[in-house]
């Protein structure tokens, strides 16, 4: 990771108005490039990689995040199973991304926030939040489950890239503020694309404001592989442009994961502004269970990712430290069943959707409109259930 | 997140004026993909782009086929960016090329507002019409399919307040296959709006006499062209897109208690069909307006003030409008509270101040 | 690029209830800045940022000396970017502040239309009231100022068919004073839009006399609220913003040729003040609507289409409109044609079907 | 300028899928990245500096362009002149970044396209645009006064960036048809932030087509300064982050520019793909004519770049090598003063507008609604010609 402490706009600090894309500063360009192989510090086959730049996160802090890798994994299964049966209208997976989902989740504190996406339900539930208030969007009784304050996890976002540029106003209400919090905010390669990642990332540089911009690269977007997306040498090449410092990352190296992405919370909490960190992984299903990807991708393209897997690797390297025993590897499926479990029973109970609240957060208060509004489906709803006929009315009077 | 719809009743005309033949049942998405297949293999400047219209064939497959049969060149995905899209297509085109761009449904037109607004709309004027844009917005739009948020919204009235747009919402799979042609045939820009619901709807249609039709000269403008989809006499409904089947089937309700509802289905929002919206309301004196949209401010709005501005004395009731509601579109399990409902249309037929 | 304006006739109520004291001539450009000032000095969490805010003060000079006095931590400029400064925006409202942001121009809000429609009208709705979004989107707005293409657009359509905005235009000084004041206060997104050609328009007021009695809490609301700015008994012309003062100056002329005509502010178009208007209307049985925007699919069809479903039985004609035609925004040589004029609004008038 | 032949989304061509973010390709990533200083060939004292990349511009050429210089500025007085005569409603002017506007033209051939903004008024009328249908727009008669088809110049853009999109396409076209078509396509500092600038560089990058996107970092967007636009070490910077190459230039060094331009459009018409150039240069006058600059800078700003006027190097290089006589620089003026004349003569004879036109070209054929409209406006002015009153209308029919 760049050491460089381009300062950005100090003018918002204070200082002198430093920084500027004719001041140049005093770090070297090239210190904001990535490096020119992705980071890896545990490989597929679970071998350790030094890398002077990145320590390993230490042995409790791999195993804990190993619980979570197998939990986010069966999460994934029992998402898909439940579509399946019909009891969710669709789920995006994770699946093969789940070092990603964990490694955002883990690296930040309580005063942090987290931005995700739509795929990103994994990481919502590792960083706390009710599963059952999670899948509330998906299952269809609301567009937003949980409350975004109680564990500062945005809503999931849909409109790609979108949610980067909140990130931002969240990390400057706090920086503003003088509180220490650092946003970590999460898109697609294909995100990359849109006009708001670019002016996410630049206000996030001219503001200096400490927010991690986190790319899961999972090589497709839909159906549109990365080379109809971008055909820059890395999608962390981007970052030079707005003048913050850029990484890649092997996404599926768990402890890569912590390494990178911690640093640069640590780099944004420092004051050091932000970073854009991009991780290599592969979406190992259909975009989601309405797509099918058989249209744009071969069995094979998808079998090459197989061997790179997240969790085996992590298991190889923590068995063969003695880290991980066989009894403690059947808690953390125990653990994992145990909360497939709790999500298939909630998502298996009915709930009863309550219309009369469509009416109710459109605005603080309810407008005349939508009292009238709210009245007229009550009445109707009312009719509707006391099985009686339309009332007729043949005045000629006006309504009210 | 399957869907099927009230196939239009037999109340519809034919509206084609084609000699009929052998008839074979499309869909809705059917007559879609055809016709932009059959504009592509009948003018080499018809480009079709967006995302995932290539290999994919489009999240709803309406371009399925299309890159097999005309080359990456002629169809074609794009990196994700909308309002990239949109410029894209505007530079072509000025340069000679008639784009079709799909934007994958109705709330991810939204980045692409400003390319919309203030270029697709105005580029002719600026130029006094030195510069057309031929070019087709295809937005899958509306909801009823229990699609998740950002899946369903209808953005008609955003595009019909905007002068220089032609806006369109097929109801029927000919009007699909005939509108679309003629939409890429249009040397104005136009905004087709195609309803996700009806996607799977079917007709006895076959797509290849249509294409006969069509290229005969013999389908008649269905540009500013409303159509009395059910004749009737005691009121009319006026509707257009998702809402046509559901005013559809009111009338047929409404016919079994006694009362003859003629529909009209607008399929052109701009330029809008007024002599044929008026000649039936003056005939029948009572009007309701159906549409999904919040009612706020709407393509709704719009014809209840034209239509009283222009048929006052012949109105015996006030002009009615079944709408959204005025909220987000909701999740799924409860789109079905907000969405106009043949009850809710019997409703307002019935609160529009009979005296017999 | 100069521009004076009809200040309000003397029929304007005083709509704040405050005690009469000493006054002194303000212009509305300077109410929003005293109205900015005042708000960010009652509560450290209102910031104001946008392009061009900060040390030059706004290209019409609304937040001149704010960067001055609260520092550039409280009033700054920012990259370039609408969606940027929207979405930016979204967040700080999320995490405890009020931002308020300037959109250069109309047609320059374009950009920030998804974060508007897509987050500013649905995160409340979409969290279930759990996340707020307390900000205010100035935006000056619609012509008659001689502005080049993009500078004169009358946008408030898109945003009124948006359920979750509250939208928002003042006409007098007082009103722009209190009413960006209420905005800020308030709990939901607003979108505020400042007629253009008034910010030269001066009223007798004292902007510490509104600051007390607004602070005092002594400002009836004005949100939701529409005023009848002169009173009337044939017939009621419904306007709101830039064109309030033609409005008032059409009745004026009227009153000499001897009809005595009530104009109603609106001033909030969403909420609509749906009593004030049908009150009126139901008094004088005659309505014109008057709005700069295209008709088509606008807020004066809403106006219209609402009118005449509430007021059928009491309407003598057909409610009318006045508005800017469905074109784009001429440019300044031509502009005089497209504005609703004193004698448009009369020639309105004229066709309600006198029968003395 | 960089060497570089990355082939973007080669499937479009009918070759080998190539590029693409993961794949890297041959290029050494620093090939992108522009020079450390901006290109310089005549230094301000008017001294020639050789850069072994770019060859200075033969003599003729340099001549010739040199007489364009004269005339832009005189273009840019004449036209400052008459809104404060009251003759235009508006003028952003470009004064000091003449050699810019004159390099953007005379680079492009007749074949291809230009893409201009409000500010490059003086690039237009160089391409070969008559002077006073340029000024239409500011003048106020009609929004456009120029057929864009006529010497392939586009409207000049006031919705900053969104002209990039359409030079992309306008290019896409070409190369779709297989014509030799270059597109430059103008922008500035302050543009660069706005989502457009970003999905206009990538499309063009990963489709791969002919265009020179030209940034004119001219250090103001209206009052806003530079380091508050971006912290990116330079603009050109964000090219690699489309996997295109950038350049930087000294924007008041005509020569340079014509090398650098020249070069890159020789580039994509090769083939080469798109460029990004910045030219450094500096705006001397406010933003326009309504703008009162000295709320956010100083005269002394300003005072430090009069020394680096685009023309008096160039002046003195020439007059060095006895290119320039005395007789000739008098004809050039004369040339200038009459093109001035010309602007002036038309901009103070009256013109009539025709409001019977705002409705032609809304739409091909008009509208049911636009003949309805058009007529009551008809109507309307036919009675105000007339001198006659309103007509009343008391029946209580309804109007057809
Ligand atoms: C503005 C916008 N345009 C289009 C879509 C439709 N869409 C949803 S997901 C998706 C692909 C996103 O790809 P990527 O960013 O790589 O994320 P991934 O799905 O791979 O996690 C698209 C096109 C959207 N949600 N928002
Ligand atoms: C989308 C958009 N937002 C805002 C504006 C208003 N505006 C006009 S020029 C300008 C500054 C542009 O600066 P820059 O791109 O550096 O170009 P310069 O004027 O310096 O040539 C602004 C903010 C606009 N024209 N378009
Ligand atoms: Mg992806
Ligand atoms: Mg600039």
């Amino acid at each position: 990771m760049s050491t460089a402490t381009n300062e950005g706009r100090n003018g918002m600090l204070g200082g002198a108005p430093g920084g500027g894309a004719r001041d140049g500063g005093t770090t070297p360009d090239s210190a904001l490039l990535p490096s020119v192989e992705p980071v890896q510090l545990v490989d597929p086959d679970g071998h350790h990689h030094t890398d002077e730049r990145y320590p390993l996160p230490d042995g409790d802090r791999l195993l804990d995040a190993y619980g979570r890798l197998i939990a986010g994994r069966r999460i994934n299964d029992q998402a898909n199973a439940l579509v399946r049966q019909g009891r969710m209208a669709v789920y995006p997976s994770s699946h093969g991304q789940e070092a990603c989902q964990v490694a955002a989740a883990v690296v930040l504190g309580a005063e942090d926030w987290l931005f995700p996406t739509y795929r990103d339900t994994v990481a919502v539930i590792t960083r706390g939040v009710d599963p059952l208030q999670v899948l509330t969007l998906l299952r269809g009784d609301w567009h937003g489950g949980y409350d975004p304050h109680e564990h500062r996890v945005a809503t999931q976002a849909t409109p790609l890239a979108t949610q980067l540029l909140h990130a931002v106003g969240v990390a400057h209400a706090a920086k503003l503020r003088g509180e220490s919090t650092v946003v970590l905010a999460m898109c697609g390669d294909g995100a990359t694309s849109e006009g708001d990642f670019h002016e996410a990332l630049n206000f996030a540089a001219v503001f200096h404001v400490p927010v991690v911009f986190f790319v899961q690269n999972n090589e497709f977007a839909i159906s549109v592989p990365l080379r109809s997306q971008s055909v820059a040498p890395s999608l962390a090449h981007k970052a030079i442009g707005y003048g913050m410092p850029g990484e890649r990352v092997d996404g599926n190296d768990l402890a890569a994961l912590l390494a990178v992405l911690g640093s640069a919370v640590d780099r944004a909490r420092d004051g050091g502004g932000p970073t854009l960190v991009e991780a290599h992984t592969y979406r190992m299903q259909a975009h989601t269970n309405a797509d099918d990807a058989t249209r744009y991708r071969s069995a094979d393209d998808v079998e090459r990712w197989v061997p790179k897997d997240p969790i085996t690797r992590l298991r190889t390297y923590l068995r063969a430290l003695d880290l991980l025993t066989v009894e403690l590897e059947r808690a953390l499926a125990d653990e994992a069943d145990a909360i497939a479990a709790a999500i298939r029973k909630g998502l298996n109970t009915e709930v009863t959707v309550n219309p009369a609240e469509l009416f109710e957060y459109v605005y603080t208060e309810k407008t005349t409109q939508l009292r009238e509004q709210a009245e007229q489906l009550r009445e109707e709803l009312a009719r509707d259930a006391a099985g009686t006929g339309t009332p007729t009315s043949d005045t000629k009077a006006d309504r009210p | 997140m399957t869907q099927t719809t009230e196939a239009p009743t037999g109340g519809v005309a034919d509206r084609t004026g084609a000699v009929p033949g052998k008839r074979v049942t499309s869909t809705f998405a059917r007559a879609l993909n055809a016709a932009l297949a059959d504009s592509m293999a009948a003018d080499a400047s018809v480009l079709m782009f967006g995302e995932d219209v290539g290999p994919l064939g489009g999240v709803f497959r309406i371009t399925d086929g299309l890159t097999a049969r005309f080359g990456e060149e002629r169809c074609f995905d794009t990196p994700l960016a909308e309002a990239g899209i949109m410029g894209m297509a505007i530079g072509m085109a000025m340069n000679g090329m008639k784009p079709v761009v799909e934007m994958q449904f109705d709330a991810f037109a939204y980045p692409a507002f400003e390319q919309v607004v203030s270029h697709v709309a105005k580029m002719p004027n600026r130029t006094k019409g030195r510069v057309r844009l031929p070019l087709v917005i295809r937005i899958p739009y509306a909801g009823g399919i229990g699609g998740v948020e950002h899946h369903c919204d209808s953005s008609e009235a955003y595009y019909a307040h905007t002068p220089g747009l032609t806006v369109l919402a097929p109801a029927t799979v000919r009007d699909a296959y005939f509108m679309l042609r003629e939409a890429i045939a249009s040397p104005d820009p136009v905004v087709f709006l195609e309803p996700k619901k009806l996607y799977w709807s079917k007709e006895e249609v076959d797509l290849a006499e249509l294409r006969r039709t069509f290229e005969a000269g013999q389908a008649p403008r269905r540009i500013g062209k409303a159509v009395v989809a059910r004749p009737g006499t005691d009121a009319t409904l006026i509707s257009y897109g998702p809402s046509v089947p559901t005013a559809l089937a009111a009338a047929a309700a409404a016919a079994e208690e006694g009362r003859s509802i003629e529909v009209i289905d607008l399929r052109s929002i701009v330029p809008f069909d007024d002599e044929t919206v008026c000649a039936s309301v003056r005939r029948t004196g009572r009007a309701v307006v159906v549409a999904e949209a919040p009612g706020f401010v709407s393509v709704a709005s719009e014809i209840v003030a034209r239509v009283q501005e222009r048929c006052f004395h012949s109105l015996a009731a006030p002009v009615l409008r079944v709408t959204g509601f005025d909220i987000p579109y909701p999740s799924p399990k409860l789109e079905h509270f907000y969405l106009p409902s043949v009850d809710r249309i019997l409703d307002a037929v019935d609160d529009l101040q009979w005296e017999d």
